[in-house]
C-alpha cells in the first residue's frame, strides 16, 4: 500500500514536470488560452457598457463565462499532446497507476488556469471599473475550489472524448451540463461577494461539496476510461 | 514492487553491422509454452478485427506475424500488449493477464510512442519513471545498445525516421521486458539500418528474450526470425519455419508473394 | 376559454412528440430488417 | 413474444383512452387555476415515469460498469445493501422524522423507496445478464429522454397561463428537470459519437456522474432561490381524493405506455446488434470462407 501510494506521487510530479517542460517549450495552451479570454473581455465590453452597480450584477457571470471558454481550450491541449505519436498508448502499457495521470494532468491543468486568472482578473477590474463591496478575501477559495470543480471534470471529460468522433466538439457537451451546479455556485458566489448583498458561505460550502464527489468519482472512474478499448 | 531485477545485464550492446549471418535456431531445447491465446475476438462495431484467434507460443522465440493489411496483426498485438481488450476470448501470459504481465511485456507500435518536444534522454527518462527505474545508467545503457547517443540533444521530433525507430525500440526495452511487441520495426527505414535492426533483435532473441514483430518485409527475418505466423481475415492460417517454407494455404503464399 | 386552448396544446403538443418518437422507431426497425434480410441473401450467396 | 406484444399494447390503448376520458372529462376543474389544471394529468406521471427510467439507466450502469472485474462487483453489491440498510434505519430516527413532517412524508414512505435500491440492483443484474445491461441502460436514457422532452414542453405551457410566465429560472423542478434533461441528451450524443468498442464503459461512466451531479443541482437551486426570492411559487395545499385517483390512473397507464414503448426499443437494440455482430462476421468472412483450415498446427515446439 505505501509502495504503491508513493509510486503513484512519484510519477504524478513526473507526469506534472514533463507536462509542464512541454507546455513551456510549446506554450500551445497558455497563449491560446490567454487570447481566447482577452477576446471575451473585449468583446464583453463591447457588447455591455454597464455602470458600476449594474457590472458588479453581471461580471460574475462573465468572468466565469469567459475563465470556462477558456479552461475548455485549454483541456483539449492537454490530451492532445497524449495522443501524438499514440505516446498515450506507451502510459497503458506501463504499470504506472491509471490514477497518476489523471491527476497530473487536473494538477497541470489547475495551475494553467490559475496563472490565466491571476492575469486575467486585473483586466477586468479596469474595464468594469470594479470595487468590491463584499469580504473580498472569500473570492480566493471561490476562485481555487471553482477553478478545481471545472478542471477536475473538464480533464476527465476530456479524456472520455478522447474516444469519440469530432472529440474537440464533445467536451463542452458532456462537461457543462455536468457543471451547472459548479457554475451555479462559482457565479452567484462571486456576485454575492462583488455586491454584498448575502454571504456566500453556502457557495463555498457548495463548492467544496461539488469537488469532493466529484474528485472522488473521477478517481474512482478513470482508469475505466483510460483502459476503455 | 521492485524495480525490474535486470536477470541479465545487456548482452546486445555490441552491434555487428551488416547482413545477418545464416539461421542461428540451431536452438533444440524444449521450448516452454508461456503464452496462450485462446477463441479471441475482437470487433469494432460493424468490423471484426480478430475472429476467434486460438494458439500457443513457445517462449525465447522469434515470431514474425505476416499478412495483408486487414489481417489483424496489429490488433493481435494490441491485445497481447494489453491495450485493446478483446471482446471474447483470452490471453495467458505466463499464466496472467496482459495487464497483469505488463511488466514482462514490451511494446512498439508503429507511431513512435515517444513526445516529439523532447529528447531521447529525457523521454526514456520519464519513460523510465513509468516504471519504476531509478537512476539514469538504465536508459542511457538502453540508447548506446539501440546504437544511438545518449547525449544528444535534438527532439526526438527532428530525428531521422531510422533513429526515431531506434529510440522506440529502446523505449520498449527499457524495463528488460521477456516479451517484446514489435508493430512494423522496419517501416520507412532504409535497409542498412533495417538490417542493424535485425541483427540487434537476433541478438536479443539469442538472450532469450520471445519477440513478436509484425512486418511487411518478411524477406528481411528469413533465417532469423523462428517462426512464420500468417494471419488472414482475422485468423491465423498457417505457421511455418520460412517465408518459403511449406504451407497449408496457396492463397497466402501467392498475395504475399506480391508484397514480397 | 384562453385556458382551454393551453390544454389542447400541451394535449396536442404531449403526443406528438410521443407520436414522433414511435414514427423513428419504426422507420430504424424498417431498415434494420431490411439489412438483417440482405445479410442473409448474402449469406446464401456464399454458401 | 410478439402476441404479448400486441395483447399488451391493446390493453395500454384502452388504458390510456380511459385515462384520458378520466383526466378530460370526469375530473373536477380546479377552483383557481380552471382546466388548465388537466395538464396536470399528464405533465406529473411522464414526469414520474421519465425519472423512473433515468434511475433504471443509473442502476443498469452502475452494473455493467460493475460486471467488468468480480472484486468491483463485490464491492458494489455491499454498497447497496448498506445504503438500503443505513435508509431504512434512518427513515424511523426521531431526528429524520422531524424533518419528512415538514414535506408531509411518511417514514414508512421513505423506507419503501430506500428498499426499492436493492430491489432494482438485484433484480436487473439478474434479468439483464453482461451486455443486456448495457441495453438496458440505452433503452431507459431514450425513453427516458421523450418522457423528459413531454415534461418539458406542457410545464411551460401550464405556467404561462397560471404564472403568467413561460418560464421561472429559479423554479427547482423546472430547472432540475431541464439539466436533467441536457444530461441524458449528452449521455446519448455520446453514445452516438463514440468509437463502437468502447462506447459502453464510457456512457455508463456518464450515467453515474450525471446521477452524482442531480442531487446537487437540486441542491444548489433549492438555495439559489431561498437567497433570491422568486415572484411564483407554484401552490401547495392538498389535492382531492378524486384528482390523485385519477392521477393515478393515468400515472398507470402511462407507465404501461412507457413499458411498451421500451420493449420495442430493447428489441429494437437486440435487432440492431444482431445485425452488427454478422456485418461484423461478413466483412472478414469472404475472404476466410475460401479456403477449411480445419487442421491448424496450434503448437509448435522447435524442431
Amino acid at each position: 500500500m505505501n509502495e504503491a501510494s508513493s509510486s503513484l506521487l512519484s510519477v504524478t510530479f513526473a507526469t506534472l514536470k514533463k507536462d509542464i517542460r512541454l507546455e513551456w517549450r510549446s506554450k500551445d495552451a497558455l497563449n491560446s488560452m490567454l487570447f481566447f479570454s482577452l477576446l471575451v473581455v473585449v468583446i464583453f465590453s463591447f457588447s455591455f457598457d454597464p455602470l458600476a452597480e449594474e457590472s458588479r450584477l453581471i461580471v460574475g457571470g462573465l468572468v466565469w463565462v469567459a475563465f470556462l471558454f477558456a479552461a475548455v481550450v485549454a483541456l483539449n491541449q492537454t490530451w492532445a499532446r497524449e495522443l501524438r505519436n499514440q505516446v498515450l498508448d506507451a502510459y497503458r502499457v506501463s504499470p504506472a497507476p491509471a490514477n497518476a495521470l489523471f491527476l497530473a494532468k487536473v494538477l497541470g491543468n489547475f495551475i494553467f488556469v490559475i496563472v490565466l486568472e491571476a492575469l486575467m482578473t486585473p483586466l477586468f477590474v479596469i474595464f468594469y471599473n470594479l470595487h468590491v463591496l463584499g469580504p473580498a478575501w472569500q473570492l480566493i477559495p471561490l476562485a481555487l475550489l471553482g477553478t478545481w470543480a471545472l478542471v477536475v471534470n473538464g480533464t476527465f471529460f476530456a479524456a472520455m472524448s478522447l474516444r469519440t468522433r469530432n472529440r474537440e466538439l464533445m467536451l463542452p457537451l458532456l462537461l457543462f451540463p455536468i457543471s451547472i451546479p459548479a457554475v451555479l455556485g462559482m457565479v452567484a458566489g462571486t456576485t454575492a461577494v462583488l455586491t454584498g448583498d448575502n454571504p456566500a458561505h453556502f457557495y463555498i460550502v457548495l463548492l467544496l461539496t461539488y469537488d469532493v464527489v466529484f474528485t472522488t468519482a473521477c478517481l474512482g472512474l478513470f482508469e475505466t476510461i483510460l483502459h476503455a478499448e | 514492487m521492485l524495480p525490474c531485477a535486470w536477470n541479465h545485464p545487456l548482452q546486445y550492446t555490441h552491434l555487428s553491422i551488416g547482413v545477418p549471418s545464416k539461421p542461428t535456431n540451431s536452438v533444440s531445447e524444449p521450448a516452454t509454452t508461456n503464452i496462450i491465446v485462446r477463441d479471441l475476438v475482437k470487433q469494432f462495431g460493424r468490423f471484426a478485427a480478430l475472429r476467434g484467434v486460438t494458439a500457443e507460443f513457445a517462449a525465447g522465440r522469434f515470431h514474425a506475424i505476416l499478412g495483408d493489411n486487414g489481417a489483424g496483426k496489429t490488433t493481435l498485438l494490441r491485445a497481447l500488449a494489453g491495450l485493446a481488450h478483446p471482446t471474447r476470448g483470452e490471453i495467458l501470459i505466463f499464466g496472467k493477464s496482459p495487464q497483469a504481465a505488463c511488466r514482462e511485456i514490451g511494446y512498439m507500435a508503429h507511431p513512435s510512442l515517444l513526445y516529439d518536444e523532447m529528447s531521447g534522454m529525457e523521454n526514456l527518462r520519464y519513460f523510465a519513471g513509468l516504471y519504476g527505474i531509478a537512476g539514469d545508467k538504465r536508459s542511457e545503457g538502453v540508447i548506446r545498445s539501440v546504437g544511438l547517443d545518449p547525449e544528444l540533444a535534438r527532439p526526438v521530433g527532428q530525428y531521422s525516421q531510422g533513429m526515431r525507430q531506434r529510440m522506440s525500440l529502446a523505449r520498449a526495452i527499457l524495463h528488460d521486458p521477456k516479451i517484446l511487441l514489435l508493430d512494423e520495426p522496419f517501416s520507412n527505414v532504409d535497409v542498412h539500418s533495417a538490417r542493424e535492426m535485425v541483427t540487434l533483435l537476433r541478438s536479443m532473441r539469442d538472450a532469450g528474450k520471445t519477440i513478436f514483430a509484425v512486418t511487411h518485409q518478411a524477406l528481411l527475418l528469413e533465417g532469423v526470425a523462428d517462426e512464420f505466423i500468417w494471419m488472414q481475415a482475422g485468423q491465423i492460417v498457417d505457421r511455418t519455419d520460412s517465408v518459403h517454407g511449406p504451407r497449408l494455404s496457396t492463397a497466402v503464399n501467392t498475395q504475399q508473394a506480391e508484397v514480397l | 376559454m384562453n385556458a382551454i386552448k393551453f390544454l389542447a396544446a400541451a394535449y396536442i403538443a404531449t403526443w406528438l412528440i410521443h407520436g414522433t418518437y414511435l414514427t423513428t422507431l419504426v422507420g430504424r426497425f424498417q431498415r434494420v430488417r431490411r439489412e438483417l434480410a440482405e445479410l442473409g441473401k448474402s449469406g446464401q450467396r456464399r454458401m | 413474444m410478439k402476441r404479448g406484444f400486441i395483447i399488451l399494447s391493446v390493453i395500454t390503448a384502452c388504458l390510456l383512452a380511459y385515462a384520458g376520458y378520466q383526466a378530460l372529462v370526469v375530473a373536477p376543474t380546479e377552483r383557481t387555476m380552471g382546466d388548465v389544471q388537466r395538464i396536470f394529468y399528464y405533465h406529473v406521471p411522464s414526469a414520474w415515469t421519465a425519472f423512473l427510467l433515468f434511475f433504471i439507466n443509473f442502476v443498469a450502469s452502475v452494473q455493467f460498469l460493475a460486471s467488468a472485474k468480480p472484486s468491483r462487483q463485490a464491492v458494489a453489491k455491499w454498497i447497496v445493501i448498506a445504503i438500503a440498510i443505513i435508509g431504512v434505519i434512518a427513515a424511523f430516527l426521531p431526528a429524520v422524522q422531524e424533518q419528512l413532517k415538514s414535506t408531509g412524508m411518511r417514514p414508512s414512505a421513505l423506507a419503501t423507496t430506500v428498499l426499492m435500491l436493492p430491489v432494482f440492483y438485484f433484480l436487473i443484474g439478474k434479468w439483464f445478464p453482461g451486455q443486456r445491461l448495457d441495453m438496458l441502460a440505452v433503452t431507459a436514457a431514450e425513453v427516458g429522454v421523450v418522457f423528459c422532452t413531454v415534461v418539458l414542453v406542457t410545464g411551460p405551457i401550464w405556467a404561462r397561463p397560471v404564472w403568467g410566465i413561460w418560464w421561472a429560472t429559479g423554479d427547482i423542478r423546472l430547472t432540475s428537470t431541464l439539466v436533467l434533461w441536457l444530461i441524458y441528451v449528452s449521455y446519448l450524443v455520446l453514445r452516438r459519437f463514440s468509437n463502437s468498442a468502447q462506447t459502453q464503459m464510457l456512457a455508463a461512466a456518464l450515467a453515474v456522474f450525471g446521477a452524482l451531479d442531480v442531487p446537487l443541482v437540486y441542491f444548489s437551486i433549492w438555495f439559489f432561490r431561498t437567497q433570491h426570492p422568486q415572484p411564483v411559487i407554484g401552490g401547495g395545499g392538498s389535492i382531492d381524493p378524486r384528482m390523485l385517483h385519477i392521477l393515478l390512473i393515468n400515472w398507470v397507464s402511462f407507465l404501461c405506455f412507457a413499458f411498451l414503448v421500451c420493449w420495442a426499443r430493447f428489441r429494437l437494440e437486440l435487432l440492431r446488434r444482431q445485425v452488427e455482430d454478422e456485418y461484423a462476421m461478413e466483412s472478414l468472412g469472404e475472404a476466410a470462407s475460401t479456403g477449411a483450415r480445419a487442421s491448424l498446427p496450434l503448437k509448435r515446439n522447435a524442431s
